[in-house]
């Protein structure tokens, strides 16, 4: 596989940005959004916010081809990882792609089979040998604080799980594949605040291994998390990026009015 | 570890390895299904005509046409679903909505419908005839008949129901409580039409088995192939026809063979409108 | 109360059934069900009443036609609802449905005058245990394939996202994800075909040539219990009659403790994940 | 339960309105034999309409059902094809045709004549080889019809055999059943309705009838009784016979009538 190394520190990783540019993502004629171009900066946690409706998680979906499996959707425009390959690229391994670029859902959505399967199911597909299967998932559910709650029932079923358990499981499935990126779809959004709080921590604690997008509706959480901020709004029918840039300006000083009335609490 | 360009063939090859098997199974299913279906259309396109379809039955059936045949047929069949359904309805709905699975009358009715499902159609057609037409006196008749199917359709009917029941979303029946809607209500406003896709799929089936059910209608609704007046007459049914033109009728094969064509066209134009009718409902209430 | 209806179905056949088959169970025919060597109630000489050789029967061909039906069915489906374009996922389903209601006797026939042959060409006669299965096999496909059909449908969406999301190919979604999720709907669908397997007598009867014997490969004919039942009750006598009714009684238990034996099996099984 | 309250009350008043309907009328009810029903529905149907106000009914089921209904009084006649037997005396045949039992073999088959000791060595399965007979070197596939099928008796009384005698390699039950067996499988030899076979050959399908101790297998010679193996097709009674079903009887056998039993290639009594 490819030596995708996880960082130890801010300043020396490796595990890539992306850049957007000019994305447009069509749904048959209705355009979910037009025209976004975004930096996501290594390593670092970039949080996309806006009302519904504007798109969001379509690009979230346009990052690692999920968008590929909507029948009619139609991305247009590049998206280029770190090393500045072309992600939209028709005859691009598009299994391996998800497996650097992983993605958490808005509900949890653990496979109905026991915890050691939810582990074994995806990495097996990736050729990871049985015999490092569970060192992998050890590590893997110590970075989400779970190992130490679902050690002694690995073979029971997921499902088993609460919903905060359930989602840091999953947070925990797409880190065994050590991806260079995670993509968060609202991932709190389900969950009650106290596990809420705790996802919301160990996402924290992914800054500087790995590179983080995370949709969210909750100013507050961005406002905590994000080192990078994208403020989504709808314009001409279509959503697209109004402001980006670091957080603590765009939360501070936003230039354009719509961002500010939303960061502001006024509107959204 | 394996490379990720030998991993990439790997699945590549298995993922087409899975499609090939996959296609070769539906095309093998569809190709014998076109050898049948060509075979009954080399015999029996000929013999189809307009006069086929609504004239009486004549020379033992080599010659005329299937009219009575026909009504008879459908008949039979209406009985049978307007007899069955709503048993077949209410059971499922008793045993998704009303008891616990598992405890002992959720078992006993479970597995008597399964029992009834694995009861052969000539045993039906026995009961058929000992009981309808002999114990209540109906005699031989459509109804009769019509009656037998509709026992040997209703486990169908409960299968297919509970099926899609247990299939709606499970925050449906609290998230209808908490409005304040009884029981009744949820299950007729909100349970039902959400589930009638699943349902309209097991009546599909179930016309289908009445259609093409030979065994239990012989004994029942009988060999008569007159107009039929009302549903105390005997009717044959056009699977019975098929059959005894097939085996006892020399040189009935052209007959039979459009007879079946005329049986299946029923079945497609009856799916068809089916799944018209679920489409329509889907895009009502799912979108 | 309208499952008590249907549950009161049920009694009614078990108890219509038991009352036929009394004369035959006070005269004592059941040890001779299970341990006379041939079937020939008609022999005014040396009339016999082997039972076991057509449950054998009832069985292999049921087994075989569900061991032919079952893979292919499921793959079928995995086709249909994977692989396939809605626009032709359709038709295919389209097919399916009218597969699943051509007559049994058209399938009689056709195994009859073109697949026998063939068989024949083979092994003869012909009509034969192997003849049999297929003709079965063809008859329950469809119901095996809309079934897996609908279950696999019912996947919930989200946990293919979450496959996909992990970049998991098709196979090993479906391997993994689809079908174990899947498998209590299939498996469901697999018990209903072998139900109407073990009841289907009209096609049957045409292709697996009635000789009530164990047969020594699949090129041997067999005698499924309702073939005979269906060849003999319009012609039988009043105590071959009630034979008849023992033997229907005796398969429809054997089915029901089969069905709920591998529904209970099933069950079991659903409950360790 | 209450949905369906309604309806089925709704179908018992059509059940009582369709028979108070019915009660106007006169029935003859006919039930048994699968091999006479054709025929006889044919003729009460050109019965029905010169006799307005009667109506036939025509079921099937076997002759043993025809002599069960006809006995328990459920069916004003019972159809059979075959003799009665000697604990069926209380009840009165009444024949109107008859049907001539041959022996088919696959149009490739080179043998055309059996001798009855040669059946009986096939049937019995002292014979295996159509070697022995002049045929190819293949072995026999013997075809013979289930228990209690009135063909299986003719031609158990004409072999005198028992049932148990017999060793098939294959057991059919209807006419069109063995016919299809012997074309699908070459080295097949059966026993048919004669009737039914000639007009299958005739239609094209590759069987051919054999004659039976030298005599061809044709109606003319059922006919004339020359041909040894062929059954009774009759109507049984139990008691008086109500007066428009003796005129239906009259009628089935009336020469005018006689057309109806040909068109079904059985030998009609009233030449």
């Amino acid at each position: 596989m490819t030596s995708v190394s996880s960082c130890s520190s801010n300043t020396s990783c490796t595990c890539g940005g992306l850049s957007l540019s000019d994305v447009s993502v069509h749904y048959g004629n209705f355009a979910a959004i037009r025209e976004v171009s975004l930096t996501i900066p290594d390593c670092q946690i970039t949080a996309l916010v806006g009302p519904s409706g504007c798109g969001k998680s379509s690009l979230l979906h346009a990052m690692n081809r999920l968008t590929d499996l909507i029948p009619g959707c139609r991305v247009e425009g590049s998206v280029r990882d770190g090393v500045g390959r072309e992600l939209t690229d028709p005859s691009l391994d598009v299994m391996s792609l998800r497996r650097r670029i992983g993605m958490v859902f808005q509900k949890p959505n653990p496979f109905p089979h026991s915890i050691r399967r939810n582990f074994e199911i995806p990495l097996r597909e990736h050729g990871v040998s049985r015999s490092d299967l569970p060192d992998l998932m050890e590590k893997s559910l110590r970075d989400v604080g779970l190992w130490e709650e679902v050690s002694s029932r690995l073979d029971e079923s997921a499902m088993k799980l609460s919903g905060g358990q359930q989602q840091r499981l999953c947070i925990a499935r797409a880190l065994a594949l050590d991806p260079e990126v995670i993509l968060f779809d609202e991932p709190c959004s389900a969950l009650d605040p106290l596990a809420s709080a705790v996802v919301e921590e160990h996402i924290a604690a992914l800054r500087g291994r790995v590179t983080v997008v995370i949709v969210t509706h909750n100013l507050a959480q961005a406002r905590r998390l994000a080192d990078h901020v994208g403020v989504f709004w709808m314009r001409a029918g279509a959503g697209t990026i109004v402001e980006e840039g670091p957080a603590e300006v765009v939360f501070a000083s936003p230039s354009d009015a719509d961002a500010r009335y939303y960061l502001s609490g006024v509107r959204g | 570890m394996k490379s990720p360009v030998s991993r990439r063939n790997h699945r590549r090859f298995s993922d087409l390895a899975c499609g090939i098997v996959g296609a070769v199974a539906a095309s093998l299913t569809l190709v014998v299904l076109g050898c049948i279906v060509w075979d009954l259309l080399r015999l029996g396109l000929p013999h189809l005509s307009w006069l086929f379809l609504t004239g009486e039955v004549a020379d033992g059936g080599r010659s005329g046409g299937i009219g009575p045949v026909l009504v008879s047929t459908v008949m039979i069949v209406v009985i049978a679903l307007a007899v069955a359904i709503p048993p077949g309805v209410g059971c499922a709905l008793w045993l998704s909505e009303f008891v616990r699975p598992g405890t002992v009358p959720a078992r006993a009715i479970t597995g008597g419908v399964d029992l009834l499902a694995s009861v052969p159609s000539i045993v039906f057609g026995l009961f058929g005839m000992a009981f309808f037409a002999q114990v209540l006196g109906l005699g031989f008749s459509i109804l009769s008949g019509g009656l037998t199917l509709a026992c040997m359709i209703l486990p169908l009917l409960v299968r297919t129901t509970l099926t899609a029941l247990q299939s709606l979303p499970v925050d449906l029946r609290p998230s209808a409580a908490a409005l304040g809607l009884t029981q009744t209500t949820t299950i007729r406003k909100i349970l039902l039409p959400a589930a009638l896709p699943g349902i309209l799929v097991g009546v599909t089936i179930g016309v289908a088995r009445s259609l093409s059910e030979t065994a239990a209608l012989i004994f029942t609704s009988g060999y008569a192939t007159r107009w039929p007046d009302s549903p105390g007459d005997s009717g044959r049914a056009l699977s019975v026809h098929i059959y005894d033109l097939a085996m006892n009728i020399p040189n009935g094969a052209a007959a039979a063979s459009a007879s079946a064509l005329v049986l299946l066209l029923m079945i497609l134009v009856i799916n068809s409108f089916a799944s018209f009718l679920a489409e329509r409902w889907l895009r009502r209430y799912h979108s | 109360m309208l499952a008590l209806l249907s549950g009161s179905v049920v009694l009614l056949i078990v108890w219509f059934l038991v009352a036929g088959a009394l004369p035959a169970l006070r005269d004592g025919y059941l040890p001779r069900l299970l341990f006379d060597e041939h079937w020939q109630p008609g022999s005014a000489r040396d009339p016999q009443f082997a039972l076991m050789p057509m449950l054998a029967a009832s069985v292999l061909v049921t087994a075989l036609a569900a061991l032919l039906a079952a893979p292919l069915g499921i793959a079928g489906a995995v086709f249909h609802r994977f692989y396939l374009p809605k626009r032709l996922a359709v038709w295919n389903q389209r097919m399916l449905e009218l597969l699943a209601g051509v007559p049994s006797i058209v399938f009689g026939f056709w195994g009859l005058t073109v697949l026998v042959p063939l068989i024949n060409r083979l092994h003869p006669p012909g009509q034969s245990l192997l003849a049999a299965g297929i003709v079965l096999a063809l008859m329950i496909l469809p119901t095996i394939a809309l079934t897996s059909q609908s279950a696999l449908r019912s996947v919930p969406e989200s946990q293919l996202l979450a496959a996909a999301g992990l970049g998991m190919g098709r196979f090993a979604t479906v391997f993994h994800i689809a079908l174990p999720s899947a498998r209590s709907g299939i498996g469901s669908g697999v018990l209903l075909a072998i139900a109407r397997a073990v009841g289907e007598t009209m096609a049957v009867v045409m292709v697996c040539g009635n000789i009530a014997k164990f047969p020594g490969s699949v090129f041997d004919p067999v005698r499924p219990v309702t073939a005979t039942i269906a060849l003999e009750m319009g012609y039988a006598s009043s105590s071959h009659k009630a034979l008849l009714y023992l033997a229907g009684l005796i398969l429809v238990l054997v089915t029901g403790a089969l069905t709920g034996w591998l529904a209970f099996g099933k069950r079991n099984a659903g409950e360790v994940s | 339960m209450m949905k369906s309250a309604p309806l089925l009350i709704g179908l018992s008043v059509l059940s009582l309105f369709s028979g108070c309907s019915r009660e106007k009328r006169e029935i003859i009810i006919l039930t048994g034999s699968s091999t006479v029903a054709p025929v006889v529905t044919d003729a009460a149907k050109r019965f029905e309409a010169t006799h307005p106000g009667v109506r036939i009914e025509v079921q099937t089921g076997g002759s043993s059902r025809g002599i069960a209904d006809a006995l328990s009084g459920l069916a004003t006649f019972g159809m059979i094809s075959r003799d009665l037997k000697a604990d069926e005396s209380e009840l009165t045949a009444h024949r109107f045709a008859i049907d001539g039992v041959g022996i088919i073999l696959h149009q490739t088959n080179p043998v055309t004549d059996f001798s009855r000791q040669q059946l009986i060595d096939i049937y019995t399965g002292k014979v295996t080889n159509w070697k022995e007979l002049g045929g190819p070197d293949a072995k026999i596939t013997v075809a013979s019809k289930a228990e209690g099928r009135a063909t299986l008796e003719v031609f158990l009384g004409y072999t005198g055999l028992d049932s148990a005698d017999i060793k098939a390699g294959v057991i059919v039950g209807e006419n069109q059943q063995a016919i299809k067996t012997v074309v699908a499988d070459p080295n097949a030899i059966a026993y048919v309705s004669i009737g039914a076979a000639a007009s299958e050959a005739a239609g094209g399908t590759p069987i051919k009838l054999v004659r039976c101790d030298g005599i061809e297998p044709t109606n003319e010679n059922v006919a004339a009784g020359k041909f040894p193996i062929m059954r009774p097709l009759q109507l049984v009674s139990h008691g008086e016979i109500p007066a428009t079903a003796r005129d239906f009887l009259d009628f089935l056998t009336a020469p005018e009538n006689a057309d109806l039993i040909e068109s079904h290639l059985y030998v009609s009594l009233s030449k």
